[in-house]
């Protein structure tokens, strides 16, 4: 557990570094290394530190903690097999370390994001569909039987398309420098992290690490199935650099735009497993 | 907070830490408690190690009010 | 069990009669996480907002002070407890009851406030969630004329569980005390100043949502 | 009988839908708030329209959970609209002067021969008219004492259900006893308590 624990978060370093280069790369920019997030880390473990004067102390501090609290949550519940409902219940309270750490600093930029991270809301209700279409088709949420049902049928990425894109929506508006990623955007500073800085930044450095590591790791168990490393590597990389192609490709929406496009997908996603229910 | 107070956390958090993994390991707590424990204890320990050398070395101040 | 396919196999229990107070995995990450939050609420001062007048370089602070901390302390702490019970609630309409006073509460929080952009949203919300509670209630109330009980596990026992316009008219009642298309007006909530008081308003109605999930995909 | 359940469950959805109509076209905020609390009455309706023992039981949690909501927003409308002073007299008319404790009198006696919840709701409107009328100064504390005493029989009686089942027409008089006596007294507070220095 510790073990794999310490693989995610390096992993999920290296796949945030490597998020960078792509994105760097095809707009035809060196970019940095791809350890750079791990040099990143590092540093910022080593940075003068303390908590501003007008922050809500405990929420300051406490918030990081949570960040890699569910996280590691979160992965354990992949490791061991464990609900999917768990997984995006976590997934959702992710949205309250958000929160946490825009509000509780008393900076009006860190605001501003929490505020943003409220009204993008929107992002999280495709996790429904993804719940929906697939208890519909597998009557069970467990990944465990998820792994099962797919090595007798065939992966659930062929037969359940929408619910597959749905997650990948969900995993997208996640990463940065994406499109719907509003609440880090550059004319609010650095958004909600604006006023985590050394050793506190590193702490969601690391949330943030488990976190990505956790959701390529669980798209490719739910929609594809238990793979050998060598092969899961590959499907976590070759997910993660499409991700990283949208983002490179597409402009940063703005509030109104990002929530509008999400509610579209919600929409479209709804007409589908109505769909779904009437015809089964 | 003091910087022996963070100190006596982290390594107490290290303890707690190593040993539910062993524990785990052999067998003595189940898969659930080991986690659970991991679950509290990881972010102590890593924001323990990283405040380990930094701690108590700035001031407090307001926050970034623009350029 | 029937709800193990959904949240994992329960592991604690407590049965008043036929309703049953459960723990799963999965509603115990949840209640863990509301505890935690109301720790927070209890025990962490709240934060001063910096704003910026306009125009100029100057700034100042909003702080919560004196009696208006305490009363809103006191709220987002009720706030918490609704919500942990709501989380282990092993009975529909208890569900619905804790779901309502949750949107009491909120209003709470934010009704000490002295901003009328504030108090404004907080109004608009707490019509909607006063309306909100009649498909709340009205999802219970069909759920025990047809079945003749309320107890989550009875009713995830039984072949025909409870009926869709039940579910439905559940889930839009939840939806109304604040999230999805509803929580416009909580968003400017959020600009009140005290941050783990006003988080509370957020983590408590978020909870809510992931709790009637799976409520509503267990009976 | 479902048919009969069903069509009061199209009376009451009916209701919904007008005040929800009437929602739609109203802009005055107190007029809403005043249909708001309407719509939550058609809510408690949808309960009692199961018709059994326990609906009763559901509807008292049901009510104060709304009660207690519709105090919150109306105490945010007056935070908002800065109201904190009350008007002299609210109304006047002959009777107030002349017949209140009669009133009172016949009401409350008549809410203890009922006994229970409604035994309740009726003495308490006893008691509300008598205070309407006649002020209500320096009484709240006595008011209050009464109410947590009740509440403490209250207990007791369920523990003598539980702990001497064969003592249990004791336990329902004290029980029934005791709620009348709580349910006035809450009752009698609430429309008494607004404005005080000591609220």
């Amino acid at each position: 557990m510790l073990v794999e624990l310490v693989i995610a978060v390096v992993m999920g370093l290296l796949f945030l570094g490597i998020h960078r280069k792509v994105i760097a790369r095809i707009q035809g920019r060196p970019g940095p290394p791809i350890w750079q997030e791990i040099l990143h880390t590092l540093k910022f473990s080593f940075k003068e530190t303390w908590v501003p004067r007008t922050a809500s102390t405990l929420l300051y501090v406490g918030i990081i903690a949570v960040a890699m609290g569910i996280w590691t949550a979160a992965l354990y519940v992949v490791l061991a097999g464990g609900s999917i409902l768990i997984l995006f219940g976590i997934y959702m309270l992710h949205k309250m370390v958000e929160h946490g750490v825009g509000l509780s600093p008393g900076s009006p930029y860190a605001k501003f994001g929490g505020i943003r991270s409220v009204i993008s809301a929107s992002s999280e209700i495709p996790l429904f569909a993804v719940i929906g279409g697939i208890y519909f088709f597998t009557g069970s949420l467990m990944i465990s039987d998820l792994v099962a049902y797919q090595a007798d049928n065939g992966p659930l990425l062929l037969s359940i398309l929408p619910a597959a894109i749905a997650m990948y929506l969900v995993i997208l508006s996640k990463m940065h420098y994406g499109p719907f990623s509003i609440v880090e955007a550059k004319e609010i500073v650095s958004g909600y992290q604006t006023e985590h800085f050394g050793v506190w930044r590193a702490g969601l450095q690391i949330g943030d690490a488990i976190k990505t590591f956790v959701l390529l790791y669980a798209f490719v168990l739910i929609f594809v199935g238990q793979l050998g490393p060598v092969l899961l590597l590959v499907a976590m990389l070759a997910l993660l650099v499409s991700l990283s192609f949208i983002c490179a490709v597409s402009p940063m929406l703005s509030p109104y735009d990002s929530v509008t496009v999400q509610m579209v997908a919600i929409c479209i996603l709804v007409v589908w497993l109505g769909v779904l229910v009437v015809i089964g | 907070m003091e910087k022996w107070k963070v100190q006596t956390m982290t390594i107490a958090a290290f303890i707690v830490v190593i040993g539910a993994w062993a524990a785990g390991l052999v067998g003595l707590i189940g898969q659930g408690a080991t986690a659970a424990l991991l679950v509290v204890f990881f972010p102590v320990l890593c924001l323990g190690m990283m405040l380990w050398w930094t701690l108590g070395k700035g001031e407090d101040d307001l926050p970034f009010m623009g350029y | 069990m029937a709800s193990a396919g959904v949240a994992g196999e329960p592991f604690f229990a407590l049965p008043f009669g036929d309703i049953v107070n459960y723990f799963t995995p999965y509603t115990a990450v949840l209640f863990g996480f509301a505890l935690l939050f109301t720790l927070i609420c209890i025990l962490s001062r709240p934060e001063q907002q910096l704003d910026v007048v306009f125009g100029t370089d100057a700034y100042y602070a909003k702080g919560v002070t004196g009696k208006e901390l305490r009363f809103r302390r006191f709220m987002s702490i009720a706030c918490g407890c609704a919500t942990m019970a709501a989380m282990v609630s092993g009975d529909v309409f208890n569900f619905t009851l804790f779901v309502s006073m949750v949107g009491v509460c909120i209003i709470g929080i934010v009704a000490a406030v002295k901003s009328r952009h504030v108090l404004d949203a907080a109004y608009n919300y707490g019509i909607i969630a006063i309306v909100a509670t009649i498909p709340l209630f009205g999802g219970a109330a069909i759920t025990l004329a047809t079945t003749g009980t309320l107890s989550i596990w009875e009713l995830s026992a039984m072949a025909s569980g409870m009926p869709l316009i039940a579910k439905m008219l559940i889930i839009v009642g939840v939806m109304g005390e604040g999230i999805a298309p509803f929580y416009a007006a909580k968003a400017e909530l959020f600009r009140a100043p005290g941050a783990p008081y006003v988080i509370m308003i957020h983590v408590s109605s978020l909870l809510m949502f992931l709790r009637v999930v799976e409520i509503l995909l267990t009976v | 009988m479902i048919s009969g359940y069903i069509i009061g469950l199209i009376v009451v959805f009916a209701g919904v839908a007008l005040t929800f109509s009437a929602f739609l076209k109203e802009r005055d905020d107190v007029h809403k708030l005043i249909l708001a609390d309407l719509t939550e009455i058609a809510g408690l309706a949808i309960i009692a329209l199961t018709a059994t023992d326990l609906a009763e039981a559901l509807i008292i949690p049901g009510l104060v959970v709304g009660i207690s909501e519709l105090l919150a927003v109306s105490e945010i409308y007056l935070t908002r609209e800065k109201l904190f002073f009350q008007p002299e007299k609210l109304f006047t008319i002959e009777v107030m002067d002349s017949a209140p404790g009669i009133m009172g009198a016949v009401l409350v006696i008549f809410g203890i021969i009922l006994s229970g919840f409604t035994g309740g709701a009726v003495a308490a409107t006893g008691m509300i008219f008598y205070f309407l009328c006649k002020g209500h100064k320096e009484r709240f504390s006595l008011v209050e004492t009464v109410s947590a005493y009740a509440w403490v029989l209250w207990i007791a009686a369920f523990f003598t259900f539980m702990l001497a089942p064969s003592y249990w027409f004791f336990g329902v008089m004290m029980a029934g006893g005791a709620i009348l006596a709580k349910v006035v007294a809450k009752m009698s507070l609430i429309g008494a308590m607004r404005g005080e220095s000591n609220a």
